[in-house]
């Protein structure tokens, strides 16, 4: 079972969301929670059963798909999609179990399942076609569960959210067919598997163009500055259950490209580019801070926010280093984690309200303190605080970019003070002061229901900021091994004193990579 | 002047060509656009069968051959339809076909 | 010579047919209009020596194309005159001209260039009857068949559409009516 | 030993849980006798140590665990007992210690009192991280700790709308210094390769000196933040909306003083950059006086508290930029004690005087406040460093110390600044306890605190006067990390001179002030006095205009610039142009619609067109195939590759 584990994480929730049509309205809940528990022990028995020493692919699958143009369906998982695939367990069970009163939870709950296959399909490609499918096939139930269970703007925020991504990944896939066809051409063979693509060398303009194609397709996903409109549209409108998975999980799908695609397959191009993304993702970070302090509506600032946090990640990744690259992994989990919990917060207040808008509040930490007590946890996570989980993967990113420039270095620093603006200003408006409002004078504290699902993420917030050593680890075997390899493979001057050199063996990967074939 | 080259052929077949398109876009009646396509693909086939030949190769030939069992195949096809059009409607007026307004 | 003559004699010819067929506003002298140039084409074909294409032409457009269209003929209206819609005429005989240039110029053009050998030389003793069998039940042997199922089809295709009930458009009936039709047809079986 | 490093650090965490468990529900004694009992372990605990150091016992130094691990980086968290961190450590846990028990008298009857021991606490736990770590990732954990701590403890009334103001100014001014902070950390990782103190400072030599001058200034700029250097200095002042409590420890004690404890820390590397040094000397000079200046009019008595402790941090910065790093901690030690006994007096009077803050309406409150008034007396003649006092050992040892630099105007600066010093703190003094009795106009009717209270300031008070006893025997330990500088007045009769005059200056200092405002003739001011309509009081009083520069133009343009971002910017030209990107695929389909007027003779006509569009398509290619070599020569003749 365990040589097929990873088809299982893909196929399980999948055949459960099929049979799920089948089930009693009464009982679906029920029946989406276990469903979503039994993967998540899945999940946790993948880590359990994981070799953390080990740097390259395991668990790893084939099977052939279309042999003629080496299309196969190779499966694998390393340190860095490791945690992503437990975190996209993790959260499609808590979101599940922590449904409140949805209209139609039937469908809700089947297309959540559906869901997580592609988020799991996502993370544990290893061929680009199939990557392809599973990145293309997940925005289907998220365009649903915005454009069914979204607010009044529903209809266009789904289809600006699809049409967007969707536009930016048709670029990628011609990138990938051309990444293809350049594998044809050197070796003879066609091949669409990753592991194969990283032997290849390609000249620098090659590169450079086959970058900013790939570049579109994940930008758009980040999202980055400027692509990044779609995201607030899609949160505002999105129900709770649809931001919170949104945020933590598909949003990272393009950081985790950039990793799995771009930096390996494009050394050169990736040092070519550094400073023109450093600079947009500084902008990110500054910009959206900016427009999130802007904001009335707390939603929308959360929405905002996590552009802002997705820009240290972009830049962590640019680093080039393995501090850089690992910080910035870990950061996708942690603002996985408290990004879920800010949205799931949010819900909480936007049940009993039915508003989003902070004026309508003030002075809730009188009338709820659990909850402003956990808000007020979940707001330092995002604001950075140490010995919380975001706090490792910020200081790490930025320590690594330090190496690369100083000056977008403390630019981009000036993300822990524009986020503790906008956060702050946020938590005052909404939880201090005197309550003003009759409305919000006898609004029940979080009920158990929230609880079992905010209760998991504050420890989990905690405890790897404390802690982080079990997640860090195996992360950083992976981002190791990738340096590596970047360096062994980069073709200019430039690049070679960019990225560090490790002077590891990094023969696991090579023979990882030849046992795919 | 006198000596007639495959250019005579293909000049006349391009007079006949455009005959037939002005045909196909001035016409509104159905059975005439018919006969303005039947100009069509004989213009063509004068030009095959020139190429064929002035050249000695009898492909030209066979693409002739074709394309007169097809035309043929179209005007049965066609004037059928043509028929079931006129026996609902009671025309055959082009102008008055608009169902597929996009 | 002889030759010259017959082309420009019946280049003239077929022109002049064909332009009456485009422009007249009667049904009836375009039938007769196109029937005449397509016989004045066979002309060409037995000046370019494809006797059997020639014969071809004839029979099959001459015989029964034009009888098809006399027989199609016979359902419509054709006293009525046919009224021509005042298009830009600049923009029809443009695009038109420019239409039959290109199409020439791409026939032209491996010609020209000279890099076209022929594929089934012109075989010497024997007619031309005789070489196109020959070509077309070896080379083309499959495609002449699909023809051959293909007006097979088209025949059986023409025969149903003008036959009964055909006007009738079940998709774009009403309810009502297509319940009316069926208790007809059931009537029919029961009787 | 240990051991006893372990409850030294975690106990004040313990006790921050167990008060955090009731934290929701009523007031119960028992959330803040634990607390305390637990610090009270701690400082037992610290004490040993102490003893342990002093008895010339090996520095204490544990990994606990292995904290971030990636790449080349390794950041444990790892404790260190040295003398310097001791010193701290006993600062921190005496006066917490003695702040804890003071509030279970202090927050009786405010209905948040086991939220509020969780968090001072859960201040005090992070404080010791702060002190203890051995290395600079460890300190910043501690340092953005005390910063969350105080961010809770100022907005701890979060009903009041200027506490919670106050509690996000001070969190957000700490960030802007936390991020110079964080570079400097960076620096010194990437070019020492790793963030633990000994075998950073070990590598430090080899560095070029600009590196080391960044290093040094990033560093500073943190400490700027948290010790509330100009001009990061504002949010000090405002920070006194938090409990008194809360002031005394945080605000006048502790955690003010973690960025002179950097800078004492860091003195490997402040020592081989000496004009980075002196930098910090001079800012600490002009803050010294800066500091003093507003303290002179206000008319909040716990203002006055807080710009006196900003200037006495302007003094240690003078000795740490100095090089006199020992000084720096031995004048921070016995700051702590004076000064928290100046704020929990402070406390005291407030609660007598029902949260009246304005000094100019209590008078001649030496009556019922006795005791009150006899602690914070002596705390202020602490303050003025009169002989024998904590203050005057600490005091004018820095002053000396900038004459036996050769520092002229920074001696200068400072013994002026004694001088105001000693004016604005009897100032006070004369004000609340002195003079006609102003408060009965506003019916109230002082009590004194509980008895427990009382007892619980005086090892605050005994160690505000008997603290520059220590003197030597602090500085045998000391010196064993610190450099070992001596700092005598070579020539016995300038000491001499030094000495008495500068008492003489203080004490008549002292004389104006009580002459001035311990009289009958004191009224409540109402901004109608000669004195309160000139410019320079005006200036002071609305410090500077510091506050208001900054709301006007910093605060302000960024909210006006962040609505502009997101209305103008991200809504109507980011998101529009994305839009009208759709906007033109739209129309166009909208357009060209006409196109399917479902007109079968218009179609054709189009299709001819477009097999026109094709053809000439193919020609085109064609001839661009025939002739490819000749249109790449003429390209190439273009100058295109």
């Amino acid at each position: 079972m365990l040589d097929h584990i990873l088809s299982i994480l893909i196929f399980f929730p999948a055949l459960a969301a099929v049979l799920g049509f089948a089930i009693q309205k009464d009982s679906i809940r029920a029946y989406g929670v276990a469903v979503a528990t039994v993967e998540f022990a899945l999940s946790l028995w993948l880590w359990f059963s994981f070799d953390s020493d080990v740097s390259g692919m395991q668990f790893m699958e084939q099977l052939p798909l279309v042999p003629a143009f080496g299309i196969n369906y190779i499966l694998g998982v390393d340190g860095i999609s490791l945690f992503i695939i437990i975190m996209a367990a993790f959260f499609t069970m808590i979101g599940i179990a922590s449904l409140t009163d949805t209209k139609d939870e039937k469908n809700m709950i089947i297309t959540l399942l559906f869901l997580q296959m592609t988020m799991v399909g996502v993370f544990v490609a290893l061929d680009a076609i199939v990557f392809y499918i599973f990145w293309e096939l997940s925005l289907v139930p998220m365009l649903y569960i915005i454009g069914a269970w979204g607010g009044p703007l529903r209809v266009y925020a789904s289809v600006k959210f699809f049409l967007y991504t969707f536009t930016g990944s048709l670029v990628m896939l011609v990138g990938m067919l051309f990444m293809a066809y350049f594998y044809f051409q050197a070796t003879g063979t066609w091949s669409f598997a990753i592991l194969d693509w990283y032997r290849l060398i390609l000249p620098e303009s090659f590169q450079l163009w086959l970058f900013v194609a790939f570049f579109i397709g994940f930008a758009i996903k980040v999202p980055m500055f400027p692509f990044h409109t779609w995201l607030p549209y899609a949160h505002g409108q999105a129900p709770t259950i649809g931001s919170v998975i949104l945020a933590a999980i598909l949003l990272k799908m393009g950081t985790y490209a950039f990793i799995r695609f771009s930096l390996p397959l494009f050394p050169d191009a990736s040092v070519f580019y550094m400073y023109p993304i450093a600079v947009l993702a500084i902008i990110m970070i500054i910009y959206t801070a900016m427009v999130a302090y802007a904001q009335k509506d707390i939603k929308q600032l959360v929405a905002y926010s996590s552009v802002s946090h997705m820009g240290v990640i972009i830049l962590g990744t640019f680093a080039l280093n393995v501090e850089g690259i690992s910080g910035s992994v870990f950061l996708m989990i942690a603002h996985g984690i408290v990004s879920g919990a800010l949205f799931l917060l949010v819900g909480v207040i936007y049940d009993r309200r039915h508003t989003k808008m902070m004026s309508e509040f003030g002075g809730l930490a009188h009338v709820m303190p659990r909850y402003a007590t956990i808000f007020a946890i979940m707001m330092m996570a995002a604001v950075g605080m140490p010995l919380m989980i975001n706090f490792v993967g910020e200081f790490l990113s930025l320590l690594g970019f330090y190496q690369q420039s100083h000056i977008l270095t403390l630019l981009a620093g000036i993300a822990i003070i524009v986020g503790a603006i906008y956060m702050l200003a946020a938590y005052k408006k909404m939880f201090f002061g005197i309550v003003t409002n009759e409305a919000n004078r006898n609004l029940p504290d979080v009920n158990k229901r929230e609880l079992v699902a905010l209760i998991p993420l504050v420890i989990i917030t905690i405890w790897l900021g404390v802690y982080p050593k079990p997640i860090l680890e195996p992360i950083n075997n992976s981002v190791e091994s990738i340096v590596q390899l970047m360096h062994d493979k980069s073709i200019t001057e430039e690049a070679k004193s960019r990225i560090p050199n490790l002077v590891k063996a990094i023969e696991i990967t090579r023979t990882s990579a030849q046992g795919a074939n | 002047m006198m000596e007639i080259g495959l250019n005579h052929y293909l000049v006349l077949s391009t007079i006949l060509f455009s005959i037939g398109l002005v045909g196909v876009i001035r016409r509104k009646n159905l059975l005439m656009l018919f006969f303005a396509t039947e100009i069509l693909l004989n213009s063509v086939n004068i030009s095959f069968a020139a190429i064929s030949h002035f050249y000695g190769d009898l492909t030209g030939q066979m693409f002739a051959f074709f394309v007169i069992a097809i035309a043929a195949s179209e005007v049965a096809v066609g004037l059928g339809l043509l028929i079931v059009w006129h026996k609902r409607h009671g025309n055959i007026d082009l102008e008055q076909m608009s169902t597929m307004r996009g | 010579m002889f030759e010259a003559i017959a082309f420009y004699l019946f280049a003239f010819l077929t022109i002049s047919m064909f332009y009456i067929t485009v422009t007249t506003s009667q049904a009836l002298y375009a039938l007769a209009a196109l029937a005449a140039g397509m016989i004045f084409i066979s002309a060409f074909f037995f000046i370019l020596g494809a006797d059997f294409l020639g014969a071809i032409q004839i029979v099959v457009y001459s015989g029964a194309v034009m009888a098809l269209y006399a027989f199609g003929m016979m359902f419509f209206d054709t006293t009525r005159d046919i009224k021509e819609k005042q298009g830009n005429r600049a923009i029809v005989f443009g695009l038109s001209t420019i239409a039959a240039t290109l199409v020439v110029v791409i026939f032209a053009a491996p010609m020209v260039s000279n890099n076209i050998t022929a594929l089934y030389p012109i075989i010497e003793g024997a007619g031309n009857t005789q070489q196109v069998g020959m070509v077309l039940f070896t080379k083309y042997l499959v495609p002449f068949e699909v023809a051959a199922v293909m007006l097979l089809v088209a025949m059986i295709a023409g025969i149903v559409l003008a036959g009964k009930k055909m006007d009738l458009s079940l998709t774009l009936m009403s309810d009502d009516e297509v319940m009316k039709l069926k208790n007809e047809q059931n009537k029919k079986v029961l009787l | 030993m240990e051991l006893y490093l372990y409850i030294a650090l975690f106990s004040p965490l313990v006790g921050s849980l167990f008060a955090a468990l009731f934290a929701a529900s009523p007031k119960s004694l028992i959330a803040g006798v634990v607390p305390s009992l637990l610090l009270f372990t701690s400082f037992v605990a610290s004490t040993i140590l102490l003893v342990n150091i002093l008895s010339g016992g090996d520095i204490v130094h544990v990994e606990m665990m292995t904290w971030i691990a990636t790449g080349n980086l390794y950041i444990p968290f790892g404790f260190v007992v040295d003398q310097v961190s001791i010193t701290m450590m006993m600062v921190v846990t005496v006066v917490s210690t003695v702040v804890h028990v003071y509030s279970i008298g202090y927050m009786d009857h405010d209905k948040s009192f086991n939220r509020f021991f969780a968090w001072l606490s859960a201040f005090v736990f992070s404080m010791m991280i702060l002190v203890m770590s051995d290395n600079f990732a460890g300190l910043f954990i501690g340092w953005e700790g005390v910063g969350l701590c105080s961010w809770g403890l100022i907005g701890f009334w979060y009903h009041k709308e200027s506490a919670t103001w106050a509690a996000n100014e001070a969190f957000i001014m700490n960030r802007i210094a936390d991020l110079g902070m964080l570079i400097g950390i960076f620096l010194v990782y990437w070019n020492t390769g790793t963030l633990q103190y000994d075998e950073a400072f070990a590598v430090m030599p080899a560095l070029n000196s600009e590196i080391l001058t960044w290093m040094g200034i990033f560093l500073f700029v943190g400490a700027m933040g948290k010790s509330a250097q100009f001009p990061l200095h504002t949010w000090l002042a405002d920070a006194m909306e938090g409990p008194t409590p809360v002031s005394a420890l945080i605000h006048a004690a502790t955690m003010v003083t973690a960025g002179v404890y950097l800078v004492v820390r860091a003195n490997p590397l402040y020592d081989l950059i000496p004009h980075v040094g002196l930098f910090i000397a001079s800012l600490g000079a002009f803050v010294a006086l800066f500091a003093a200046s507003m303290a002179l009019v206000n008319r909040d008595m716990k203002r006055i508290i807080a710009y006196s402790t900003l200037s006495q941090l302007g003094y240690m910065f003078v000795a740490a930029g100095l090089g006199a790093y020992w000084v720096a901690l031995f004048h921070l030690m016995a700051h702590a004690f004076f000064k928290a006994l100046l704020f929990l007096g402070a406390g005291n009077v407030m609660h007598a005087m029902h949260d009246e803050l304005d000094p100019f309406k209590m008078g001649g409150l030496k009556k019922p406040l006795k005791w009150t008034f006899i602690m914070m007396t002596l705390a202020s003649v602490a303050l003025a460093g009169i002989y024998p006092f904590a203050g005057f050992f600490s005091k004018d040892l820095i002053l000396e110390v900038s004459l036996i630099e050769h520092h002229y105007i920074i001696y200068s600066v400072l013994l002026f600044t004694a001088g105001l010093t000693a004016f604005y703190s009897f100032r006070l003094v004369a004000l609340i306890f002195h003079g006609e009795e102003r408060y009965k106009l506003f019916g109230i009717d002082p009590h004194e605190a509980y008895k427990f209270v009382l007892i619980a300031m005086s090892p605050l008070l005994i160690l505000a006067i008997i603290a520059g006893s220590f003197k030597m025997t602090y500085f045998e330990m000391v010196t064993a990390v610190l450099p070992a500088t001596q700092y005598h007045v070579h020539s016995v009769v300038t000491y001499w001179i030094m000495t008495i005059g500068t008492q003489l200056f203080v004490l008549l200092a002292i004389a104006f002030a009580y002459k001035k405002y311990a009289n009958n003739r004191i009224t409540v001011p109402n901004g109608t006095s000669k004195m309160e309509n000139r410019l320079c009081y005006k200036i002071l009083s609305n410090q500077y205009y510091i506050p208001y520069v900054y709301e006007e133009y910093i605060s302000k343009p960024y909210r006006e610039l962040s609505e502009v971002f997101w209305k103008h910017v991200d809504m109507k030209v980011v998101d529009a142009s994305v839009d009208g990107i759709a906007n033109i695929i739209y129309s166009t389909g909208e357009k060209t619609r006409t196109m399917q007027s479902g007109n079968l003779s218009t179609m054709l006509k189009w299709m001819v067109a477009g097999t026109v569009a094709l053809l000439s398509l193919a020609v085109v290619f064609g001839l661009a195939v025939r002739y490819s070599d000749e249109i790449k020569l003429i390209f190439s003749g273009l100058g295109v590759q």
